[in-house]
């Protein structure tokens, strides 16, 4: 026998947690990062209990945009019950960024599948009423393994105007309905105008749309700063279709 | 402790194992700590002993710790490697006790100094064996 | 005995190949398959024998760019001593997608190994002066392989100005010196006036600067529309550094 | 045909192995072939006849082919199974042929309708044993 006892704890671990978000999009650089940590961030302003959980381990970037500096002698999860995540801005934050020192994280599939794993299985998140995952781009293990050890994980993909993003988002969601994962809708970014998702995407709801703000980049890490940004007031209107 | 949510995986998983074989009670469970998480045996055993109290048919369940040494395959050069623990700065040591996979953020391997290889032995925690009773 | 004799090809598959690009920059967005497409094509134009190979599986976006096809009725690479890549624009044309009926790639890590050492082993590249690889975003399966796999590839990392951008090139570009692959040097993309890269790029040669333009998405699909890019003009001082 | 690159493979690793292991020539060689790829024996092994005349200590290698039944593991529901190949629609057929891993796109878990799982046995080609004198 080699039985990984880790994956039998899991279902405990989130019980507790009323609806968890996956923020995908499938491409790399459509936004996924930014819509995840603005949800997460208006969601907490709102008083809802919300947890962030960046599985984009090699492109990790909330910790970037939210302006904290993971490691042992700034920001870290204490231990309790396993690790509890610590807050920022009243979002109980988790990130393989705690415990990789700021060095580029070289990690296989099977690693990040162990990753995700051992995140899962020691995370104490306690009571959530919304947890974000920020996912990595494409659908690789770390896709494949929210499937199948959060299966109540509801998908947001978040799309650009361009074809490339298109195309491969259609497909992706094609795949993830077939597979039984349900997507609560689109996020449209770096609109310019009305709804440019068009007919491709018509069977899928559009949660909101992110206008290009070019002073957006200069708001990253700063949190205050970000909630004055345009795309900030624009993340609003998907609450309607969230909780 | 965070040893505490690897014990109480340990619990869960042989409850459900018990369940799926009709099983009455466990007699014992047998885990493999490895020496790259480096896990507590003392402090394994403690949180294992207070937890498998909530567990139908695990009250007298009876913790048997094996550990195993870590072993590495260089996924470039093929050479086999060990690694010596101890010389871990204690920051990194502790990173790597609670995501083993960060090791490969400080170690290369000593033939050809690849980062990329394969932890084939002594990763984290796994369950050897679970006896019981029908 | 269970050995994989695929590898023990891919030295001489790959030895009339006179230079090896890697287009990376490890985060997704930034502008890998455009600046790899751009360049491919600007190669060929000039009369170098041009390779390129699409390894971004569950993002493949060269065939989108490039404007063709890829499947058994369209283009597909013929069969002669192994699979003789199809020529688009002279360009010597390779990509997981001509096998993919147009479905999302939900490939594991060891999925992405196996399909990269499977390309190599039975691509017949002939004569080239020059092969240029699309990167998926990471350091995951793909970018180790080819590490191991192609370690004549050299890196050209394309950054954007973005602090999320540059803060994982910087540690992935450390990664690699670590590992003893060489960087070509930086393709900086999205950029509205001089060279933003500054002093954390310093060690690094500036290949170019690519302009945003927004006229670029208009021309996706169609090479000569492409041509007459102000990215693709601005691709052109590259070259001095390449072959 | 494209089956003459992976022959071609055979053939330099099995030189590679002897000049490793200081045969003077190698008698034969043993691969697999697996349901996945279904790579045709017979032009595997003209290929391969072919092709070894360019060895040294190879002229008169005898090539033994054995096939292997594909098996798969669902990673969601631990499930196995196999699979028909003679049910794939000829293109998707030819996909797989050329690139296996494609053929996750076209089949299921029978038990959970899961696209995730493991191609356990069965996928393409592998060597399993090189025999010759020193
Ligand atoms: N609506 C927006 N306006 C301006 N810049 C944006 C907007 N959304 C994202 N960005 C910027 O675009 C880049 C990619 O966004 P990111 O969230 O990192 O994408 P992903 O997580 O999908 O890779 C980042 O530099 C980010 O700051
Ligand atoms: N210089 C540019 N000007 C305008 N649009 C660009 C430019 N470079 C890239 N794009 C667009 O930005 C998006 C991301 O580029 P892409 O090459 O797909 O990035 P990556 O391969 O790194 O994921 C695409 O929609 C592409 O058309
Ligand atoms: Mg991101
Ligand atoms: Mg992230
Ligand atoms: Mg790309
Ligand atoms: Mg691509
Ligand atoms: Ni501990
Ligand atoms: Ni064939
Ligand atoms: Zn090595
Ligand atoms: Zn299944």
């Amino acid at each position: 026998m080699n039985l990984d006892p880790r994956t039998f704890a899991i279902s405990d671990r989130i019980k507790n947690i009323k609806k968890i978000y996956a923020v995908t999009g499938f491409k790399g650089g459509v936004g996924k990062s930014t819509a995840a940590c603005l949800l997460a961030l208006a969601l907490s302003a709102k008083g809802v209990k919300t947890g962030l959980l960046d599985l984009d381990f090699s492109g990790s970037s909330c910790h970037v945009i939210l302006g904290v500096t993971p490691g042992m002698k700034s920001l870290f999860p204490s231990e309790i019950q396993g690790l509890t995540p610590p807050e920022v801005a009243g979002i109980k934050f988790m990130s393989l960024a705690y415990f990789t020192q700021n060095r580029a994280a070289h990690l296989r599939g099977e690693d990040v599948t162990n990753s995700i794993i051992e995140l899962l299985a020691v995370t104490n998140w306690g009571n959530l009423d919304a947890l974000i995952l920020d996912m990595p781009p494409g659908i690789s293990d770390a896709a494949l393994d929210i499937m199948r050890l959060m299966p109540k994980a509801e998908m947001i993909a978040v799309v650009t105007s361009s074809i490339l993003s298109q195309n491969l988002a259609v497909k992706a969601l094609e795949f993830c309905k077939n597979s039984g994962v349900k997507t609560l809708g689109i996020i449209h970014n770096f609109t310019r105008g009305g709804c440019e998702t068009g007919e491709i995407f018509a069977e899928f709801k559009c949660l909101a749309k992110l206008p290009y703000d070019k002073n957006f980049e200069a708001s990253i890490g700063d949190i205050e700063a970000l909630k004055r940004t345009d795309v900030y007031a624009a993340v609003q209107p998907a609450f309607e279709n969230l909780l | 402790m965070h040893e505490w949510a690897l014990s109480d995986s340990v619990a869960r998983a042989a409850a459900a194992v018990k369940k799926e074989k009709g099983l009455k009670t466990v007699s014992a469970v047998t885990v493999v700590l490895g020496e790259v998480q480096d896990i507590a045996p003392e402090v394994f055993k403690e949180n294992f002993d207070e937890l498998k109290k909530s567990h139908k048919g695990l009250e007298k369940t009876e913790l048997k710790i094996e550990t195993e040494r870590a072993a590495f395959d260089c996924n470039n050069c093929g050479a086999h490697f060990n690694f010596d623990r101890s010389k871990l700065p204690h920051e990194t040591a502790e990173d790597i006790h609670f995501m083993p996979e960060t090791l490969r953020f400080y170690i290369t391997c000593p033939k050809c100094k690849s980062q990329d290889f394969k932890i084939s032995a002594g990763r984290g925690v796994y369950i050897k064996e679970i006896e019981g009773e029908k």
